[in-house]
C-alpha cells in the first residue's frame, strides 16, 4: 500500500485530487491549498472533506445559529454553554445536568434499525463525554403517511432500533414524539435526546491540554463503517427513487457502549482524565482536531497504532471511519497505566495513539511517514462559512390566506356530529395511543423514572436523598412552522416549556434539533433563518438559554422538502419529585378547569389535517408573557398542593386533553361547553397557552384567587365523576359533554379507549 | 441483625442498582458482587439482576452462566443458599440448569415493557414467604425473550410439585407455556422470575410496591433459618 | 485456516415465532405454496492451524453447551477446508 | 416437498457484535486458535409442489428484500430436494 506523504505533497504540487467526490467545492479545495501552502495529502484531504461537510462544520447554519449566543439570556444556571459536546446547567445541591438532541435522519431511512440504534448511541456518547452519567433518552420521530407500506418498514425498524439499543444500554426511555405527515415520506426524522447527570466537579471538556500528555483511543475497534458517511450520507439529497447510493452504514453494539459508559465514568471519577471527546461523525479526524484545537494547539498521532477490525483499511479510511462506540481521552503520562487497567477491567480495548505537544500543528504519522501536517483549528473550527441566500417563498401568501374558516372547511354542527368527530379524532394516527411503540421501550431501568410517556414530560429523580429531579419535554408542530416558521418555532418552544411546567418543574434550559430541507434552496434557508430567529427571541424573552443542539439539512426528496421541523427540548428542575403533577385526575368531585383563552384557531390543527387534509392560514397567536404566567401558575399549583392533575392542551385541542386525562385515570367526568364558546371551537381549536387542570374542592378558592391575582383566565368546565356513566346508561366509566348545540354527548371510556388503542397495532402490528 | 444479600454485576447487567435499592428498602444489607470474582464474600443470599449480560447476543444468559462468580453461586445454590434470578437472572439460572426449561423469544417478537398483573401461587419458597397463595400483585415486566418453555413432562412436574411461583393474569405477555411467570427448584431456595419486583418497591417510581415481598421474604427466611423447604 | 460451521435450530416441537412471522409475510408478498418456515442460527468459526480430533471434540462440546441450549435446540457441526 | 435454505450473513466489512461476543466467550472457555466468529441467520422454507424457475426467482427476490437487507447483508439461496 503506497501512502501519500507530506513530503510527496510538497514535491508534486500539481496532482488531480478527488475533492469533488469527497463533497468539497472547488473554492473550498483552493482554500485548503492556501492554508497548507501546498496541495493536501490524500489523508489531509479526507480530514478536511469530512470536517468541512455540512454536518460537521455547520457551514450553512453558523451565521444564523450565532443568534443563540448573541441573544442568550443571562442565566446563573448555565455552567457550560453552546460549543461543547452538550451544554450543562446547574440544578442545585451540587448537581448539574446535561442534555442534547441530535438527528440521525438519513441513515435511518437507509437502514432503519441500525440508523436509529446508532443515533441513540451517538447522543449518549456526547453526554458521557461531558463527564455525566446518562440517565434517560427520548426520541422525537416523524414518519410519512401511515398507510404507505414504506412507512411500516421505516417505523418498525426505527422503533426496534431505538428500543434494541436503549434497552440493552439500560437507559429508560421517558418520552418523545411520533408524528405522521406525508411530507416525511422519503425523509423520516429520527431525533434522539439524552439527559445526563453529574456533580459539578465531574464536568469535563473536550480539550487536549498539557504538553506531553498522551491521547488514548478506547472502545470498539476501527472498521470501515460509514466511511464518507458524514459528508456523503448526511449532506446529500436522496434521488426521487430512494436510497440508490447504498452507502456503508454503521452497526451499533449497545453492549460495548454500556461498557464504555461504565469505563469512562470510572476513569473520570478516578481523576485519570485531562480532556475527553467522543467519536461521532468524522471519527478520528474530528476527535483529534477538536481536542487539539481546543487545547494548546499541538498534537502528534501515530495512526498505525489504531486497533483495527479490518486490516485492509487505508490511513485515509481510518481517519474518516465512523465506527461506533469509541472515545478519546487525554491522560497524564503517569496515569496511563492506571487508565489502561480500568479499561481492562471493563474488557475495553485501549491504545495510546498520540501526544499533546506545543507545535501548534496536528501531525499524523503512518508507519514512520508523515501523512498529515495541518493547523488543527483550520480543520475543526475555521471551516467555510456560507451566507446562503434566503428569501420568503412566493407561495406562502397563498398558503397563509387559505384559512380554515367554517365556509371553507365543513365543521360539525350537531351533537351527533361532535360525537362522531370525537371518535374519529381520538383514533387519528397522530392522536391515537402510542403504547404499541412505547411498550417496546424500557421505562423502569435505573429505578428513578417518576414520569414517562404518555405524560407531558419525562421526569427523572436525580438525588434520592432530597428528591431533586428534572423534567424534559420535546415538541414541535411542524405544520405551524410550515405556515409561519418564526411563530412555528416559538410555538414549539412554548409547548415544550408548558409541558415541563405542567408537571410542576421550573423550565430552565433549551436544546433543539433543526430539521430542514436543502439549504441551497432560498425558501428553505428563509424558513431556517426565521425559525432560528423565532426560537432565539423566545428564549431571550423567557430567560431560558439554548445550551446546544443540532442541525439536519437536506431532508428533501428531489425538490420537495419536509415541513420545517424545529424540534425543541426544554429541561426543567423540580426540587422534590414527590410533588410532581400527573396528567390523570384522581377522584370524584375534583373540579376541572381550563386555563387560558380559546379562540377560533384551527389553521395547522390536527382537526384540519385529519378530517380535511388541509394546511393553510396562520398558526395560533402566541403571547409569551401569558405563557410565562401560565407556567408560574402550574408550578405554584404543584408546589402548594393546589392541583391533583394537569395536562397541556395542544394537538387535538381540549377534546383530546380531556380524553387523555380520563383514559389515564380510567375515571369519567362531566364537562360542559362554556356559554361564550362554540362547541366545536371549544373542543378542537389549538389556541396556545392553555392547560386543563383538576383542582381538589378544598383548594378551589385558593386556586381561582391565584389565577385572578395574576390576571389569567381560568374557566370551570367540569367535574370528575365516576358515576356519570351509570347515570346515563353507559356501562363503565364515561365522559359526558354538555351544552353541545343544545344537547349532550356521552361516550363510554371503553369505546374511547378502543378507538385510541387500536390504530397503531392495526397499522403496524 | 440482618442478612447480607449479594447482587451480581455482569458486564451488561442493568437492574443491579435497582436490586441493591430494593434489598436496602426491605431492610437487608446489599453487597455488590463482581462477575469475574469467584468469591461470594460471605453473603447469605444472591440476586441475579436483570439486564443484557454480555449483550445477550447469543442466547440470553448463555455466556453469563460461565462467569467465575457463577461457579460459586451454583455450588452454594445446590447447598441451599437462596438465589433469585430476575429476568436475565432467570435466564441465567435456566442456562445454568439450576432451574428447568428455557426462555425464548416473545411470541409477538417485540420487546415488551408493561405493568403486569400476576398471581402468586407458592408461598413456601425462600423468596415468596411474605405473600399469600392466590395473592394478586402488579409489577413491571420488560423483556424480549421471556417466553418460558419446557416439555410437557417437566411442566406437569412443576405444577404437581407446586413449583410454579407466579402466573400471568389477564394477558400472557410473551407466550409463556401455561402462563408461567416464575418457578422455583425442588428445595425452594432458587427462584426465577420474569417480571421485575425490584421495580415495584417505591410508590414514586413503580406502579405499586407489591414487589417488596420478594426481598422481605428472603430476609424472613434467612432469619428464621428456613431458607429451604422442610 | 479452517472454517467450522455450527448450525443451530430450534427443536421441531418448539414454537418458532420468527419463522412464523416470516411465513405470514411471505403470504402477504404473494409467495404461495410455502407450508413452513423455520429460522436458525449459524456460527462460522475461523480457526488458525489444524483441527485435530481433540479440538473438534472441544468444539462439539462448546456447540452443545455454549452455542446451543439442548433444552430447546439441536445443532450440527461441519468442518470446511 | 422441497426445502429451500436461505443463508443470510452480515457483509464482511460490517461489525458483528454477536460474533464478537461469542469469540470473547470462546477464549474464556479455553478454546484457543479461533481468530474470528461470525453469526448468520438461516431460513428453511418448506415448499409444497414443485419449484419452478419463476418461483425460484420470486424466492430470490424475497431473500433480497425481506429476509436480508442488502445494505448490510449478503445471502445465498439453496434448493434441497
Ligand atoms: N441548532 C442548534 N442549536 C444550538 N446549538 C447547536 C445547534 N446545532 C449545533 N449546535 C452546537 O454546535 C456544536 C457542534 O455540534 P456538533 O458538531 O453536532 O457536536 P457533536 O459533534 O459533539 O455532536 C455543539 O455545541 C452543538 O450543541
Ligand atoms: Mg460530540
Amino acid at each position: 500500500m503506497t501512502v501519500d506523504t507530506v513530503g510527496q505533497a510538497k514535491e508534486s504540487p500539481v496532482q488531480e485530487q478527488p475533492f469533488k467526490e469527497l463533497g468539497l467545492k472547488a473554492d473550498e479545495y483552493e482554500r485548503i491549498k492556501e492554508i497548507l501552502g501546498r496541495r493536501p495529502t490524500s489523508s489531509e484531504l479526507a480530514m478536511y472533506s469530512v470536517m468541512w461537510s455540512e454536518h460537521c462544520s455547520y457551514k450553512s447554519s453558523k451565521v444564523h445559529l450565532r443568534q443563540f449566543g448573541e441573544k442568550a439570556p443571562h442565566s446563573d444556571a448555565l455552567l457550560v454553554g453552546i460549543g461543547e459536546n452538550a451544554g450543562v446547567v446547574d440544578i442545585g445541591h451540587g448537581w448539574a445536568v446535561t442534555f442534547k438532541v441530535e438527528s440521525h435522519n438519513h441513515p435511518s431511512y437507509v437502514e432503519p434499525y441500525q440508523g436509529a440504534a446508532t443515533g441513540v448511541g451517538g447522543i449518549v456518547r456526547d453526554i458521557i463525554s461531558m463527564g455525566a452519567r446518562p440517565v434517560a433518552v427520548m426520541d422525537p420521530l416523524r414518519f410519512g403517511d401511515p398507510h404507505n407500506p414504506d412507512t411500516r418498514r421505516v417505523l418498525t425498524g426505527v422503533v426496534s432500533g431505538i428500543g434494541g439499543y436503549g434497552n440493552c444500554l439500560g437507559l429508560p426511555n421517558i418520552g418523545g414524539e411520533i408524528v405522521f405527515d406525508p411530507s416525511y415520506q422519503g425523509n423520516p426524522l429520527v431525533n434522539a435526546l439524552c439527559v445526563g447527570t453529574m456533580k459539578h466537579e465531574d464536568i469535563h471538556l473536550a480539550a487536549a491540554s498539557g504538553v506531553g500528555n498522551l491521547v488514548i483511543l478506547y472502545g470498539a475497534r476501527t472498521g470501515g463503517d460509514g466511511i464518507g458517511g458524514v459528508s456523503v450520507l448526511a449532506s446529500e439529497t436522496f434521488d426521487a427513487d430512494g436510497p440508490a447510493k447504498r452507502p456503508s452504514v454503521q452497526v451499533g453494539d449497545p453492549f460495548m457502549e454500556k461498557l464504555l459508559i461504565e469505563c469512562t465514568l470510572e476513569v473520570l471519577h478516578s481523576g485519570l482524565v485531562e480532556g475527553i471527546q467522543d467519536l461521532g461523525g468524522a471519527g478520528i479526524s474530528c476527535a483529534t482536531s477538536e481536542l487539539a484545537s481546543n487545547g494548546e494547539g499541538g498534537m502528534h498521532v501515530w495512526l498505525d497504532r489504531v486497533l483495527l477490525r479490518d486490516h485492509t483499511l487505508s490511513p485515509e479510511e481510518i481517519l474518516m471511519s465512523e465506527s461506533q462506540e469509541r472515545m478519546c481521552a487525554v491522560v497524564l503520562p503517569d496515569k496511563v497505566e492506571e487508565f489502561l487497567a480500568v479499561c481492562k477491567k471493563w474488557d475495553v480495548e485501549a491504545v495510546v495513539i498520540g501526544e499533546v505537544n506545543a507545535s501548534g500543528r496536528l501531525t499524523v504519522d503512518w508507519h514512520g511517514e508523515q501523512i498529515v501536517d495541518v493547523p488543527p483549528r483550520s480543520v475543526a473550527h475555521d471551516g467555510p462559512v456560507y451566507e446562503r441566500p434566503y428569501a420568503r417563498p412566493e407561495w406562502l401568501d397563498a398558503r397563509q390566506s387559505d384559512a380554515p374558516t367554517a365556509q371553507r372547511l365543513a365543521r360539525p354542527t350537531t351533537a351527533q356530529d361532535i360525537r362522531e368527530t370525537l371518535l374519529r379524532m381520538v383514533a387519528a394516527p397522530n392522536l391515537a395511543a402510542k403504547t404499541w411503540v412505547t411498550s417496546q421501550y424500557d421505562r423502569y431501568v435505573m429505578g428513578n423514572t417518576v414520569l414517562a410517556q404518555p405524560e407531558d414530560s419525562g421526569m427523572i429523580r436525580v438525588d434520592e436523598e432530597t428528591g431533586l429531579g428534572v423534567a424534559v419535554s420535546t415538541d414541535c408542530n411542524a405544520r405551524f412552522a410550515a405556515l409561519d416558521p418564526y411563530r412555528g418555532a416559538q410555538l414549539a418552544f412554548a409547548e415544550s416549556y408548558r409541558n415541563v411546567a405542567v408537571t410542576g418543574a421550573v423550565p430552565l434550559a433549551v436544546t433543539n434539533c433543526l430539521n430542514f430541507g436543502s439549504p441551497e434552496d432560498p425558501a428553505v434557508m428563509w424558513q431556517f433563518e426565521q425559525a432560528v430567529t423565532g426560537l432565539a427571541d423566545a428564549c431571550l424573552d423567557m430567560g431560558t438559554p439554548v445550551t446546544g443542539g443540532n442541525v439536519s439539512f437536506y431532508n428533501q426528496t428531489a425538490d420537495v422538502a419536509i415541513h420545517p421541523t424545529p424540534v425543541v427540548g426544554v429541561l426543567g428542575v423540580i426540587d422534590d419529585v414527590n410533588r410532581r403533577t400527573p396528567m390523570a385526575w384522581h377522584e370524584d368531585g375534583e373540579l376541572i378547569y381550563l386555563l387560558g383563552d380559546t379562540a377560533d384557531e384551527l389553521a395547522g390543527s390536527e382537526w384540519a389535517h385529519e378530517i380535511h387534509a388541509h394546511l393553510g392560514g396562520l398558526p395560533p397567536v402566541l403571547d409569551l408573557n401569558k405563557e410565562r404566567t401560565l407556567a408560574e401558575i402550574l408550578v405554584a399549583g404543584s408546589r402548594d398542593g393546589m392541583l391533583s392533575a394537569a395536562h397541556d392542551v395542544s394537538d387535538g385541542g381540549v377534546a383530546q386533553t380531556l380524553v387523555e386525562m380520563a383514559l389515564r385515570a380510567d375515571i369519567g367526568a362531566r364537562v360542559w361547553v362554556p356559554d361564550n364558546l362554540d362547541a366545536f371551537v371549544f373542543l378542537w381549536s389549538e389556541s396556545a397557552t392553555r392547560a386543563v387542570v383538576a383542582v381538589p374542592r378544598s383548594e378551589e378558592m385558593r386556586f381561582s384567587a391565584m389565577c385572578e391575582a395574576r390576571g389569567f383566565t381560568s374557566t370551570r368546565i367540569g367535574v370528575v365523576d365516576s358515576k356519570i356513566g351509570q347515570e346515563h346508561a353507559v356501562s363503565g366509566q364515561a365522559l359526558r359533554i354538555e351544552n353541545v348545540y343544545g344537547a349532550e354527548v356521552t361516550l363510554a371510556l371503553s369505546d374511547l379507549r378502543e378507538a385510541s388503542e387500536k390504530t397503531l397495532p392495526a397499522l403496524f402490528g | 441483625m440482618t442478612a447480607r444479600v449479594g447482587v451480581v454485576t455482569f458486564p451488561g447487567s442493568l437492574d443491579d442498582q435497582d436490586a441493591v435499592r430494593a434489598v436496602s428498602i426491605a431492610g437487608g444489607d446489599a453487597v455488590s458482587l463482581w462477575h469475574g470474582d469467584a468469591n461470594l464474600h460471605g453473603v447469605d443470599a444472591v440476586v441475579l439482576p436483570g439486564g443484557f449480560s454480555y449483550g445477550d447476543y447469543l442466547r440470553c444468559g448463555a455466556i453469563a452462566r460461565f462467569a467465575p462468580v457463577m461457579e460459586k453461586i451454583i455450588e452454594a445454590a445446590r447447598e441451599g443458599m437462596p438465589v433469585l434470578g430476575i429476568c436475565n437472572g432467570f435466564q441465567i439460572l435456566c442456562e445454568s440448569h439450576l432451574l428447568p426449561g428455557a426462555l425464548t423469544r416473545n411470541d409477538h417478537l417485540h420487546f415488551i415493557c408493561r405493568d403486569q398483573k400476576l398471581k402468586i401461587e407458592n408461598n413456601s419458597s425462600a423468596w415468596t414467604r411474605d405473600y399469600a397463595v392466590g395473592q394478586e400483585i402488579v409489577a413491571p415486566l420488560k423483556n424480549g425473550e421471556g417466553g418460558f418453555v419446557a416439555d410437557d413432562y417437566t411442566l406437569d412436574q412443576l405444577e404437581a410439585e407446586g413449583r410454579v411461583i407466579a402466573r400471568y393474569l389477564d394477558l400472557n405477555p410473551n407466550g409463556s407455556r401455561r402462563d408461567i411467570a416464575g418457578i422455583c427448584n425442588e428445595a425452594g431456595n432458587v427462584v426465577g422470575l420474569m417480571p421485575h419486583p425490584e421495580h415495584a418497591v417505591e410508590e414514586l417510581t413503580g406502579p405499586t410496591t407489591d414487589g417488596l415481598g420478594f426481598f422481605t421474604s428472603v430476609l424472613t427466611s434467612l432469619l428464621s433459618g428456613q431458607a429451604v423447604n422442610a | 485456516m479452517v472454517r467450522i460451521v455450527v448450525d443451530v435450530k430450534l427443536k421441531p416441537e418448539i414454537l418458532d415465532p420468527q419463522g412464523r412471522a416470516v411465513l405470514g409475510a411471505l403470504g402477504r408478498l404473494g409467495l404461495s405454496g410455502v407450508s413452513d418456515v423455520r429460522q436458525g442460527k449459524q456460527f462460522v468459526l475461523t480457526i488458525d492451524g489444524e483441527v485435530t480430533d481433540e479440538k473438534l471434540a472441544q468444539i462439539n462440546h462448546i456447540a452443545e453447551t455454549l452455542l446451543s441450549n439442548p433444552v430447546i435446540e439441536d445443532f450440527t457441526v461441519q468442518v470446511q477446508k
